[in-house]
């Protein structure tokens, strides 16, 4: 578990400016879900955390200040499963959750990791030697997500696990979320549409508008918030 | 953006201008086809070269470029030629690699003509670059004189191309060469033939089978290759299969005929073997195969070899390495290119001293009947200038013995 | 006699293709590039060994030596020059390899000449066999010899290792790669490293078979082009068997088809090829990707 | 001549008249130097203009494929051969050019419209490789057909004599021939790129599936860019030999393909004004590296490739665009702040 912070940060691609002056804090433990319209800078919040952004401002991690390679913020304990999950297609399921666990030394370790994942997922067990392309879109989000706890992170950033998934399946991810979050000792970052699931399951939520902060608060507090309700929650 | 814009229009506009006014006047002067001597001043006369200096072909396009560096360096340390206008000049060569790329060989004489304006063009490298600036050179009475090539096309009309004139004997006439050594010893030989998929192999190949027509020499096996052929393996197994007595390789790179050498020898077929001149080199080809010469190694040559003990006092082989070694240092003088250059260069500075009238139809005239001993040729063989034919009209036949090669009677 | 040997000659030139391609392969799976300098790389690496053979280096430790100085340059290649043109236009990468392999071979020209070199066997001369039932020499012995040791050893670093499964899962997606802490440069650099190793191998092989001169790779790039798409471009073993196939293929044609001849026999093996891409366009080898929109 | 310097698909939105007048009398400066030029350049110059024109033809073909669709090709100078020596036979026999300039092109779309059928299904490595045969098999099939190639040994013609009433030498002749030729097939391919087909096209290289998707009839269209691109190949190889006046198989080597590629990637994907310089360089550099060292001509030719690469990784005419654009905006922003 580890504290997550971002004071003043601007980010963007080429001469776009996506991200103005971002601020938000992701408490030790907690799962913070990040709210905002297609467009207000929610994905580019977390590729600029994971070092795929170039940015500007402060990023730390326990207060201290992240790299800006992407696999040496990786190796700080940041685990990002991207939009559209970033599986290796190529690889068979095995070869992804090992390849997640690459850089650790404690191989005995790991290998529990790896049964104790399998478990939690079976369908990553009886499927380990087919190519990962070849899984549906919600097998291919827990091996992603599964890839990402290989690594033993203590901050994991989720970009929109719900997409392409049906509702039952998203709703069984995101019942999981605390579970993972208490098993594995993780700080959760997540963005995601359906703003309803994800602040029943958050502890915090940071609402992006036009990528500036607009919102902060408790998940209670933002989904009481009536502006709120009316933008994201269609009611 | 507008004033941008409009700047760039009044530029435009300008330079059209500008060179609408130029066009008045025509381009005076700088073409030299009507000119007869461009690249001729009091002191100095200059001659253009287009070579294969980089691909496949760079090694030879090379030697026989340093060849004639050699010899032309050799008469400049001396002062020049002397004319028969009484003027000393030394030669000065401009040249340009084509890579054997016909279209690049036709802009390098573009540029020689217009740009440079040579005097005459020397020793291009090659069938192909040659045959692509053939007509032009004709058309525009520009001396395209001892092409670097064996292809009768370049010396069998001059009648028709009178500026083109070739130097060493054509393949056919080496390819003829091999026939008469076979048939004169008056046995029953049979004979397999490997050649280029070209007018070069075919020329060798005609030569030869023409040259042993009527007589108890048989051709048994033939097969060709593409110049692009990494090995010859499949080609020389297939041959031995024809256990000839005689392999006559019309091959015209090094390595592919050093290879096939020992890859005869490999699968324990040991005929005699006749190599075509080009790649006749100890150094190049006879070594790198491996072979001794027990079996009988021939080829032909016109010019003496470099590494031929029997030349080791002969004046001219001994100025030629020297040379060599002034003008190229690390170059190898045993590459039968590099000895051409070397000859044909003497054969220009012989013609350019003969020339009575110091105009480009001159030296043409002059070389049309020109005659005599140049350095290098082996002794026997002069400068036969004729209508039809390069002015070298024999090659001597000679055999691999200890090492290096003796010429054969 | 003449149909084992041809075969036997065909195994022989396709365990020349077959040395280049391998190191194509492995250049194009840790970067997804067709390396057309690849054969010239190799070149200078041989010209290197036979330097070192020259001033009196023990054949066996002068190939070592350029093996292990191609593996620093190969890698240096990929970070300095490659490095930029990595995930841009395909056409821009493959034009620096084009310019990189002109380069070279002008660079090789220039110290040391066009004219060719006698490059040591590291084998014994001589061969098995004799007359009647074929021969094969000891050189294509030990060439075929040391192509499985390179094979079996790729696919075991492949296979069977951490940093295989690190090599493959950067090929296969950098940037998913690099988000799992894997430090995409170096894996990079040593992709390109190990290529130009295995490559520096293929031109000390294969050189004193072919000679060693400035061009010597150029005629044998074709034909390893052609065996890695063959073999998939991503199958160390499919690659061996698909330059073999070439070899042989191609032999027989020009021996047995009358109106190939000598001079066509390469178009054969060429259009089978083209034959077999057509039904399986992800060559025999290589694994087919699964394509999402 | 307008066109080839004119980049297409350049929309100005709110274009004054101004503008476009300034463009317009822009082009009729461009034309009138390219007029002039032959009158008082040295034919070396004429020449080297008139191959630069040829040789962007050709690689205008390439880009119809490589830029437009997303193919790769290693076949270009296989049709650039298939174009040379139908004009160079015709000659031969005694047909007019244009006979040769339609044999030649015919034969040069049916053969490239016969490999892109099956090839359409292929992307990427394997469709370069089945390219690659073509020259590799073309080379000594052109040496064995003797009787149409000339064997070997090549076709030498005089084809493209300057009419009498000209008072032009050959050389200009040529160059206005090659020249008039080259801005027609400029023109054919700008127009081509800004209707249906090109949106067709950049439809099939973004993203083949959404293509399908969007109702574009993928296969059909890749063999429409195969057989196009082929056309252009042999146009070339017609102008080639006009300006050479010479063809022989080691013209249609695989160096040439991959030179051209060369010269796609060196002037710039899907531009016009890139085609021609990548010719450009591809011509002229190799003359200006054979001027400063006849022996390392090929070693700075090399340097020069990977240098103008590694400055302008995406080809010099974007990076022109590029730089032209700044120095406007600047101005622009300097006109605005005086104002």
């Amino acid at each position: 578990m580890s504290t997550l912070e971002l004071r003043g940060v601007h980010a963007g691609y080429g001469k776009a400016q996506v991200l103005h002056d971002v601020s938000l804090h992701v408490g030790d433990g907690s799962i913070t879900t990040l709210l905002g319209a297609n467009g207000a800078g929610k994905t580019t919040t977390l590729r600029a955390i994971s070092g795929l952004v170039r940015s500007t401002g402060e990023i730390l991690i326990d207060g201290r200040p992240i790299p800006s390679a992407p696999d040496a913020v990786a190796r700080l304990g940041v685990a990002h499963v991207p939009q559209g999950r970033g599986t290796i297609g190529q690889l068979s399921v095995d070869d992804n959750l090992k390849a997640g666990a690459l850089l650790r030394r404690d191989r005995v370790q790991a290998r529990a990791d790896l049964r104790r994942l399998r478990e939690l997922f079976p369908v990553l067990g009886e499927r380990a030697q087919s190519q990962a392309a070849g899984l549906s879109g919600g097998e291919q989000q827990m091996l992603a997500i599964a890839r990402a706890l290989m690594g033993r992170p203590s901050i994991l950033l989720l970009d929109e696990p719900s997409l392409g998934l049906a509702p039952l399946i998203t709703k069984e991810l995101f019942v999981l979320l605390p579970r993972l979050r208490d098993e594995w000792g993780l700080t959760v970052l997540v963005v995601e549409q359906n703003a309803d699931l994800a602040l029943s399951v958050g502890d915090h939520a940071v609402v992006l508008e036009s990528g500036r902060v607009v919102l902060t608060g408790t998940a209670r507090e933002i989904s009481g918030h009536d502006e709120v309700r009316r933008a994201y929650l269609g009611n | 953006m507008n004033q941008a814009q409009s700047r760039v229009l009044r530029a435009g506009v300008l330079l059209a201008a500008a060179v609408l006014s130029l066009a008045a006047c025509g381009r005076g002067g700088t073409s030299s086809s009507g000119s007869q001597t461009p690249g001729i001043t009091d002191t100095t006369v200059k001659i253009g070269a287009s070579y294969a200096l980089s691909g496949p072909l760079a090694a030879n396009g090379t030697a026989a470029m340093n060849g004639a560096k050699s010899y032309f360096d050799a008469i400049n340390a001396q002062g020049g030629v002397k004319m028969s206008d009484g003027k000393t000049r030394k030669i000065e060569v401009v040249k340009y690699d084509d890579g054997y790329d016909p279209a690049r060989a036709v802009q390098n004489y573009k540029k020689l003509t217009t740009q440079d304006n040579v005097f005459a063009l020397f020793q291009t490298f090659g069938t192909a670059p040659n045959l692509a600036i053939m007509d032009s050179a004709n058309a525009e009475k520009v001396p395209q004189l001892f092409v670097h090539s064996g292809a009768a096309v370049f010396s069998q009309d001059q009648q028709a191309k009178p500026y083109t004139v070739g130097w060493q004997p054509t393949y056919e006439t080496e390819g003829a060469a091999y026939a008469k050594f076979l048939t004169a010893q008056d046995k029953d030989v049979t004979v397999a033939v490997i050649s280029q998929n070209d007018d070069l192999g075919k020329a060798f190949v005609n030569g030869f089978t023409s040259g042993i027509a009527g007589s108890k020499v048989k051709i048994v096996a033939q097969e060709t290759y593409q110049a692009t052929d990494p090995t010859l393996d499949s080609q020389v197994t297939k041959l031995a299969a024809s256990k000839a007595d005689v392999l006559f390789s019309a091959i015209a790179i090094p390595k592919l005929t050093a290879g096939a050498l020992s890859k005869a020898a490999e699968l324990g077929w040991n005929p005699e073997h006749l190599l075509v001149s080009l790649v006749s080199s100890v150094d190049q080809v006879i070594k790198p195969s491996g072979l001794d010469g027990s079996h009988g190694i021939y080829s032909t040559a016109f010019v003496k070899a470099a590494d031929d003990q029997q030349w080791a006092t002969d004046k001219d082989v001994q100025d030629y390495i020297a040379r060599m070694k002034t003008s190229a240092p690390g170059a190898d003088p045993t590459v039968p290119n590099a000895a051409w250059g070397y000859g044909a260069a003497a054969t220009l500075v012989k013609a350019l001293q003969e020339t009575k009238t110091v105009t480009r139809d001159g030296l043409v005239q002059e070389i049309q009947s020109l005659s005599g001993a140049v350095p290098l040729l082996l002794p026997g063989l002069e400068l036969h200038a004729s209508l039809d034919g390069p002015p070298i009209k024999e090659l001597h036949v000679q055999q691999f013995k200890d090492g290096k090669w003796s010429l054969v009677d | 006699m003449n149909l084992l040997q041809q075969v036997l000659d065909g195994l022989s030139s396709g365990s020349v293709y077959a040395t280049l391609a391998l190191a194509l392969v492995l250049v194009h799976r840790s970067t997804g590039i067709v390396n057309f300098a690849q054969g010239q790389m190799a070149v200078i690496s041989t010209y290197v060994a036979w330097t070192l053979y020259d001033a009196g280096v023990p054949v066996w430790g002068a190939i070592g030596a350029a093996i292990v100085l191609s593996l620093v340059v190969g890698a240096l290649v990929e970070r300095f020059l490659i490095r930029r043109f990595e995930g841009g236009e395909p056409l821009a990468a493959i034009v620096v390899t084009v310019g990189l392999l002109i380069s070279v071979n002008g660079l090789v020209s220039l110290i040391w000449g066009t004219v060719l070199k006698q490059f040591p066997s590291a084998f014994p001369s001589g061969g098995v066999g004799s007359g009647s039932g074929g021969t094969i020499g000891y050189g294509t012995l030990g060439t075929i010899g040391a192509l499985l040791v390179v094979v079996l050893a790729l696919n075991w670093l492949f296979r069977h290792t951490r940093l295989g499964l690190a090599f493959r899962a950067v090929a296969a997606n950098p940037e998913s790669s690099a988000l799992l802490g894997l430090p995409v440069g170096r894996l990079l650099m040593l992709g390109w490293g190990l290529a130009a190793a295995v490559g520096a191998l293929a031109g000390c092989l294969v050189a004193p078979k072919l000679y060693l001169a400035p061009e010597m790779m150029d005629s044998v790039l074709t034909y390893a082009l052609a065996a890695a798409v063959l073999g998939g471009l991503n199958s160390a073993l499919g690659t061996v068997l698909a330059a073999w196939f070439i070899g042989v293929v191609e032999n027989l044609a020009g021996t047995y088809v009358s109106f190939v001849g000598g001079d066509m026999k390469i178009a054969v093996p060429l259009v089978l090829m083209v034959l077999i891409l057509l039904l399986k366009p992800e060559g025999v080898f290589g694994h087919k990707e699964v394509r999402r929109v | 001549m307008s066109v080839v310097v004119d980049e297409p698909a350049v929309t100005d939105g709110g274009g004054t008249s101004r503008r476009r007048r300034g463009r317009a009398l822009t082009a009729v400066a461009l034309v009138l130097v390219f007029a002039v030029f032959p009158l008082v350049m040295s034919p070396f110059a004429n020449l080297q203009v008139t191959l630069i024109l040829v040789y962007a033809v050709a690689i205008l073909g390439l880009d119809i494929l490589v830029g437009w669709t997303g193919q790769v090709s290693l076949g270009q100078s296989a049709f650039f051969g298939i174009g040379a020596y139908g004009v160079a036979a015709g000659a031969v026999h005694g047909w007019p050019v244009w006979a040769g300039l339609l044999l030649g092109t015919a034969v040069a779309g049916v053969v490239g419209c016969l490999v892109a059928i099956p090839a359409a299904r292929l992307r990427g490595y394997a469709l370069g490789m089945i390219t690659l045969t073509l020259p590799v098999v073309a080379v000594p099939l052109a040496k064995r057909m003797e009787v149409v190639t000339g064997g070997a040994q090549g076709l030498n013609v005089t084809i493209v004599q300057a009419p009498g009433w000209t008072g032009l030498a050959a050389d200009q002749w040529r160059y206005y021939v090659v020249g008039i030729g080259a801005a027609i097939v400029f023109a054919l391919a700008a127009a081509l790129r800004r209707g249906r087909f090109g949106r067709a096209f950049d439809a099939i290289r973004v993203n083949e599936a959404l293509a399908t998707a969007q109702g574009v009839h993928v296969t059909r269209y890749k063999v429409l860019a195969f057989t196009l691109s082929s056309v252009y190949g042999g146009v070339a190889g017609v102008l080639y030999v006009v300006a050479v006046q010479f063809i022989s198989p080691e013209t249609l080597v695989l160096t040439l393909s991959i030179s051209m590629l060369a010269g796609l990637a060196i002037g710039g994907l899907r531009s016009l004004l890139g085609c021609v310089l990548g010719a450009a360089f591809y011509v002229v550099v190799p003359n200006l590296t054979g001027s400063v060292s006849a022996g390392q001509s090929y070693l700075l030719y090399g340097v020069c490739l990977l240098v103008v690469m590694l400055l302008m990784p995406r080809g010099v005419a974007p990076a022109l665009g590029h730089a032209v654009r700044r120095v406007a905006n600047r101005r622009e922003r300097a006109a605005a702040s005086g104002e």
